[in-house]
């Protein structure tokens, strides 16, 4: 009988004294008899810790993804996380917080949140940043409907060179929100935008989203979507990889309205996809229309600096159907390890980090283009973070081949986009591109490994 | 010595150049302000390294085109390892945490977290695993989630889950647009969800992203759903009704049998909002009450840590006739048969578990699979405690919520004041009206009692609540002792000077009550951020 | 609110039912008391959860004979994981570490304890090693052991080294014992050992152990050794000199030279304290200076964290001439050429490394081969410090230990004040003949400015001694901050009212000062002890 | 350059300059030119953290001990270390902390050593326990230091059934201490004491030592011991099991002036024999010669219960040459981690591992002693813990053997004893004895593929 229940048999008993109960079932009169579960729940007895461990360390074991050496990326990341990070954001006090209600116990949480606030903001190069959002994707679902509520249209333009995934959420979204989303096709990588001709037919866009660089590495043009946005009142999202961000021009820069992003690079494990981080960022004009939490600064009673969340009229527990969002537990976790991680590399390791993985997905471009049987999906489009291959056999094919190499060769575009094919690539490629990711933690010595294996598994 | 920002200033220190080595605002030795990591920072200090790879060095011109660079590095903080572990060190001590104590938070259920979930948590077998990778390269997880549907199905009695929502509320969110996929493929245009005014915040901002209309049916004397009420709303324009069952307040809602044929009846559809889920597990199952569609907040019933507000995991569980319109793809067994645990010895022969989607599928809510960490702690809490021990927990969770109600009824209002679940909603207006002290009084003065405040002001149709969720793992030792302060406030208060003292709480914490009302009016939401005028003060209640 | 014991008998909890989720005790909302785990414990209660394992359930009557039988089990707490987790999170509250500040402590090196290492130390292909495993099957550990006898090798210039010893007095009495070893090979019947009046409390009580007598030598106006004073007292009844340098006082024995001479003469061996390593690391070598045996405290040089009072390790060095006499069984690499890296893939081919016992090695001095974990993690810190790392670790300790003792020069005694090595020994001297605040006082002052306190009273020599060693993980700005704090209390003494301020201190921490007298005057070692007497004060210093 | 230094090149240049010195090399003008190191240490440059988790991570592999299951003990025991206890030891306030020397910053380590203490001496069943000392071997010796001291006379008498290592460390360390240690053969496992007779002759002991369970299991006779102690007026010291003590009489009960222990089953992991704890216990009469720290309780100036080290008096710091004992660190990290494994155990469940140990023993050997080719080395002596099979081929094959099925089959005595014998067991039983432990991890199923694998292995 393993359980964390500190009851003895004397409690029990005294307490239900004092309640003037018979029994434990006396508690549970309000149910219906009709409704009671008759002989219990069917569920497997309690077993003890140990055997408990056995079993998970046996379905860990059998997940021999974990023994490949990851070429894979797609919005998730085989980043270096120190020790150092794991110490601090496992601290206990930390992991068994409850949202900071009561912030005189709480200023740890909240002023971690306060310096993530700062640091994502200072990357996105706006001025405001929440603590946080559920990922990328539900990220991005909150700046459209921030985008839209703002612009008062419902049309929301978005390139196909935002992650699958996250335009599939969109879609799956706008059933509720009502928003129409337009997905705008990628050539040779980057978005191809409509001429003012085309677009001017019907209502124009409430918000435009453009990733950057986009889900196949590429450099969108940023500065013609601020003017198209411009020209059409629209609001411009920028889906921005946090991680390039370290070497490229920031979005806030270009005059992104909002940006958002995957935060999982900074301090978070792969996880088999989550919990990951939402980032989201926007310009002072909308911080009313925030969704999720935000730290402010304020004093206590004696003067002192401390941190509360703040603009709380905008929450779900104030403005209830109202409310600009129905967020309430967030990542919160994630991203106090995200400022571990950011305080860690700092100015010059945050450089580092995006200059290696640039380095890599070079080096590894350059000799795999060399292979015959290997061709780009994007032309002769500048990449950074990812790189989208075409390979002679199906790109699932070639994964599978490579597994038994020992590498996890990349996501195969056909599980991204799915069978029926997508605006971002020609439909060869939605069959036969793999998708590709080298972080700093790749060496020379595992990349030429890896070309020798894929030399071999593209043949035919 | 003086805690004020004077002694702060004391340490003689230029903002920018605070020390990291100055453990003032560690509560052990002292009640400063702990500096910012950026006034830490000192050019050219670091902590970082990374592994050595042999990968040529090419500069970033040679690698960014023009137009596309940063000027300047992004400015983050420069420190060292020494006085990041300070600094991090040190605001942990200013963080309360169920680690510390009790946590009678109302509506959250702050029960202990088993250090084991930890430890599984870290497996790198399980944190290591890319969410792309082929199914056959991540058969455990495959089968971990499997397993763990299988769980969540026998504990609601429901058939089928999605894991992908991350939260209660986007499982709320997703639950609503099953709903809408439901009533669309039959063609009916419904416009509004029916929820009680007790509900939780999430259910009406859900609602509106739902693209529904809320309507809100008022609690009855009893504090639950007023029949006639419902009755009254109920028409075939209705797409749902969403509950929490025991609700808000703490209470069974006994009709809940009539709720679902009236609800049934005009084609509704019902939705159980699982956060109170603690209080019946074992007992009784959504499914078997009628619901149609149950989220659960696995980071409430099934022990997973909050995070400081997260991350959670809100799956979301349905009855046979909505399986098919669950977010894809999910996990599922290929051949049937072989249990995780078989499957676990892995390797051997071809792939038992892979993905499929269902047919009409509503799409993703997720950008991977949803929390997939906190499933593996939920799994590993409900394993360790099978079906017998959920059900303990359910009997010990509700033992203590009535233990407190009968020994405070003397004290504080019990605005109903019958066997409750969970939870126990007591108020704080006789409290107020007699002697000024409010609810938020009484929180910040069992600070000082040594325990974190309940859930205050909420549910909203209480007024001045104080909603006390004690949970199944703290003890009668504990319970009384929380007893024992609450009794303590409310004589305190009842004295002279006894208001003042209450309102001057807390005053042993590191900071005292803070100034709400300029965070909202002159926004610091970075620490780069000059003072912004935003006007009016928004903090809200 | 009130933080006396009336305070916590307020919690009306009987002595043997305090609550377990009542968090008063920890700093961030209370000063009260922490009750004992038996305090907490609850006949019935649990925490324990052991695997199943099918094995018959013999009665321990059918297991143990008669009169062997335990009567009772032992009595232990019994309580929940909740409340232990609670229990044991809020003392690590009531605790100082590295991790939270500045830690000046004088001959204890407390340097920031990297990470890597905890995670190094965890590792279940170390951690999980049985010490009689067969060599083939813990090559891993073996290669290692070797790869860090070789840098500690370096590091001092010597010839071969035992991990024995656990802690730096165990290398000590190991070193003597070899002394003892190395004149018995050679019928030498020698008595005295020669240590300086500033030694470590542990040399004459090493010297004790080992059999021989203590002859003491006072130090000179320069706070080195008096070579009059030493050669006067050198004969060949003298089996050797106990030395470390820098000194106890933070000073640079520049007379090393002559001293490995003079004791050489007279057929003495030299033994090095290597307490004090870090000043030195990569500028100059034990062996280079003359000595003969040398011991390292790698919980200090090599950063290896303290854990409260221990474990340590205090491996000995020692050259060609003694290395016969070294304990037994050490790690060898058997084919030459292999490094530890090469070995460790393992498996294949036969044993690289075993173990050998030396001809005339003096025998075990531990159960098995030293604190190996803690060996693992000293390996770690010096591979990512590498020899130029460990040059620059010496640099800025004594660049630290400098710059303190020029900038404190102004406001307290320095006995010595000459450029020191990685500590700085101040004195309260002037302090407390002025204003009567002793360096006892000045230690609890800085408590509640931040820091932990110096090393006080220590080495002997001193009057109001207070040791500062900075180490080098500690920043420009936190030095400046630990100056200043050292000026304020200076400063306040002077003031009126400003002696007693100081006699009060600390007032910010948990508890007050304690009454140590007491303490041993009414023995209290358990929770069981009744009051004894035990006469007269026996506190010491 | 990777190391943990804060300065940065400005602050050397300006802490330099403030000291009036051109370089750092000025700061050891003090010491001699000649000794300077030239051309500095020969080490290998400094690695980046994560190239040393990959060394370290490939010697960890390289120990494949780690995979075998367990029936080693002699003294290192493989028992239950639950993820609780991992968690709250290695909190970092309890593992970064120095000695307690600030006792109003130190209440946290004082107060779990006092809990440790606490329950240590109930274990011994004796009134005082000290705060640890390094292992089992170091304390035996510090309680010969005691005895002798107490009894005022240097021979002593160590049953041959003590640990052969912790014997050993006893002859060392006689060398300084000039002790006259006089070892006592065992019987069939059990020690056979000198009639009175034999021993009148000469100087009696001053201390007499013995282990319970001894080293190969057996149970001895304390009561006989006690009298033999008192007739000599010899200091009686005891090597007690920790863990046997569950279920066993405490040696307390029967008289014993001291007992000791290792404490490494109370939560320490294998760890390759280190770091382990030492455990002590005495009467009150001789507390003034307890080696080690002692905390005490007292209170504060407030008159708040708190804890400090006491009768600091017998402390080398203080007493110096006449000091009780030279430990100044000691193991207190893993006395906190006793205090929380026996927290967690508690009064039932610490019978419960002792119980199940003893079932799993009493299995073991019933079975073993079914197989040909084994046979006992004790006779028909009653065992507890430890188990001495005698196997047809020497142990040391017989071990070698069930590496290769995936077993630690136990400690061969020829690892023990040494190959010049020893005066526990026979010349044969010193090469064929095999000493095996089975802890409660130790599953029926484990056992019998052990039993199957150790049938194969003593085949000739
Ligand atoms: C009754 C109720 N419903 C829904 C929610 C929302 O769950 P989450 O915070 O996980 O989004 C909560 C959480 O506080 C709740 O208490
Ligand atoms: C100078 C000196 N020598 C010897 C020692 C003893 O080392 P240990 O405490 O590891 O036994 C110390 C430790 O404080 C010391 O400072």
């Amino acid at each position: 009988m393993a359980d964390y229940l500190p009851h003895t048999e004397e409690d029990v008993a005294a307490m239900l004294a004092f309640l003037g109960l018979a029994d434990l079932d006396e508690l549970f009169a309000a149910v219906p008899q009709a409704l009671r579960l008759a002989g219990g729940l069917e569920l497997a007895p309690g077993e003890p810790e140990p055997d408990v461990l056995d079993h998970m360390g046996a379905l860990a074991r059998a997940n021999r993804a974990g023994d490949l050496v990851c070429f894979a990326g797609a919005g998730a990341y085989d980043h270096e996380i120190p020790p150092v990070v794991r110490a601090l954001a496992g601290r206990s006090e930390f992991v068994t917080a409850y949202t900071p209600y009561q912030p005189e116990v709480a200023q740890g949480v909240l002023q971690a949140v306060f310096e993530y606030q700062t640091m994502v903001a200072r990357l996105a190069g706006l001025p405001v940043a929440n603590a946080s959002l559920y990922d990328g994707a539900s990220a991005l679902v909150e700046a459209v409907n921030l985008g839209t509520a703002a612009s008062g249209r419902q049309a929301v333009w978005v390139s196909a060179g935002v992650h699958p995934h996250w335009r599939r959420c969109l879609r799956t979204f706008a059933r509720g929100s009502g928003h129409e989303i337009v997905e705008i096709p990628l050539a040779d990588g980057v978005t191809a935008w409509p001429g003012d001709a085309d677009s001017a037919a019907g209502d124009g866009p409430g918000a435009i989203v453009v990733a950057y660089p986009n889900y196949l590495g590429c450099l969108e043009d940023l500065a013609a979507v601020r003017r198209m946005a411009d020209a059409r009142a629209a609001t411009m999202v920028v889906a921005a990889d946090p991680v390039a961000a370290g070497i490229l021009q920031s979005a806030g820069s270009v005059g992104a309205d909002v940006v958002v992003g995957e935060g999982q690079p900074f301090g978070t494990a792969l996880s088999f996809g989550g919990p990951y981080l939402g980032l989201f960022c926007c310009t002072m004009a909308q911080v009313r229309r925030l969704p999720g939490r935000l730290v402010g600064e304020t004093v206590d009673v004696e003067g002192r600096r401390a941190y509360v969340t703040t603009l709380r009229a905008r929450e779900q527990d104030i403005r209830r159907e109202k409310a600009t969002s129905n967020v309430c537990t967030n990542q919160t976790l994630m991203a106090v390890t995200a400022a571990v991680q950011l305080g860690w590399l700092g100015t010059r390791g945050l450089e580092e980090v995006a200059l290696r993985c640039a380095r890599g997905t070079r080096y590894l471009r350059d000799a795999a283009l060399g292979i015959d049987g290997i061709s780009p999906v994007t032309g002769n489009t500048p990449v950074v973070r990812e790189l989208a291959l075409r390979t002679a056999v199906p790109a699932r094919t070639v994964v599978d081949r490579m597994t038994s190499e020992g590498f996890l060769a990349g996501v195969a575009l056909s599980d991204l986009v799915g069978g029926d094919g997508d605006r971002s690539v020609d439909a060869d490629a939605a069959e036969h591109g793999l998708l590709v990711a080298v972080t700093e933690r790749r060496t020379l010595a595992e990349m030429n490994g890896y070309l020798v294996a894929l030399d071999k598994a593209v043949r035919p | 010595m003086s805690t004020s920002p004077a002694g702060a200033e004391a340490s003689g220190q230029a903002a920018t150049h605070a020390p990291g080595g100055r453990a003032l605002s560690a509560p052990l030795l002292g009640r400063h302000e702990e500096p910012t990591i950026f006034e830490l920072s000192e050019p050219g200090r670091s902590s970082w390294q990374l592994r050595t790879t042999g990968v040529p060095e090419w500069r970033v011109d040679e690698l960014v085109p023009e137009g596309h660079r940063r000027p300047e590095p992004v400015p983050l903080a420069e420190v060292s390892e020494r006085d990041l572990v300070a600094h991090f060190t040190r605001l942990s001590h200013r963080q309360f945490s169920v680690d510390l104590g009790a946590y009678p938070l109302g509506s959250c259920t702050m029960k202990y977290n088993p250090k084991i979930c930890d430890t599984v948590a870290a497996l790198p077998g399980l944190a290591g695993v890319h969410p792309a990778a082929p199914a056959e390269m991540c058969q455990g997880w495959l089968a971990l989630l499997v397993e763990l549907e299988e769980a969540l199905c026998a504990v609601t009695g429901m058939a089928a889950v999605t894991f992908q929502p991350a939260a209660g509320a986007a499982g709320e969110l997703t639950g609503l647009l099953l709903m809408r996929a439901y009533h669309d493929t039959r063609d009916e245009q419904r416009r509004r969800v029916v929820i009680p005014d007790s509900a939780h915040g999430t259910n009406p901002a859900s609602v509106s992203l739902g693209g529904y209309e809320v309507t809100t049916v008022p609690s009855d004397s009893r504090g639950c759903v007023d029949m006639d009420a419902l009755r009254s709303v109920l028409d075939h324009d209705v797409a749902g009704i969403m509950l929490t069952n025991p609700n808000t307040l703490g209470l069974f809602e006994e009709d809940i049998e009539e709720i679902a044929e009236a609800v049934h009846d005009v084609g509704g559809l019902l939705y159980y909002d699982g956060a109170n889920l603690n209080a019946i597990l074992g007992v009784v199952r959504p499914g078997d009450m009628g619901f149609d569609i149950v989220h659960l907040n696995l980071h409430k019933t099934f022990a997973t840590p909050h995070g400081g507000g997260g991350p959670g995991a809100g799956p979301v569980a349905v009855s046979r006739r909505l399986a098919d319109f669950l977010p894809g793809p999910r996990p599922v067994r290929l051949v049937n048969g072989a249990q995780g645990a078989a499957a676990a010895n892995g390797s051997g022969g071809g792939a038992r578990y892979g993905w499929a989607t269902p047919a009409h599928s509503i799409g993703r809510v997720h950008s991977w699979h949803g929390n997939a960490l906190v499933l593996a702690r939920a799994l590993t809490y409900i394993r360790v405690h099978g079906g017998d021990g959920l059900r303990r927990v359910a009997e010990r969770a509700v033992l203590n919520a009535n233990w407190l109600r009968v020994r405070l009824a003397a004290t504080y209002d019990v605005p109903f004041d019958r066997t409750c679940m969970h939870e126990v909603v007591l108020a704080a207006s006789t409290l107020k009206r007699r002697h000024g002290v409010r609810a938020l009084d009484v929180a910040k003065r069992l600070l000082e009692e040594g325990f974190h405040a309940p859930t205050v002001y909420f549910p909203l149709v209480v007024d001045e609540a104080l909603m006390v969720e004690p949970t199944e793992t703290e003890s009668l030792q504990t319970l009384e002792a929380l007893a024992e302060a609450f009794e303590r406030i409310a004589a305190e208060a009842a004295t002279d000077g006894g208001a003042d003292s209450a309102h001057a709480a807390p005053r042993t914490t590191p900071v005292g009550r803070l100034d709400e009302a300029r965070a909202a009016r002159v926004l610091v939401p970075t620490f780069d951020a000059r003072p912004v005028e935003t006007g009016h003060d928004a903090t809200g209640a």
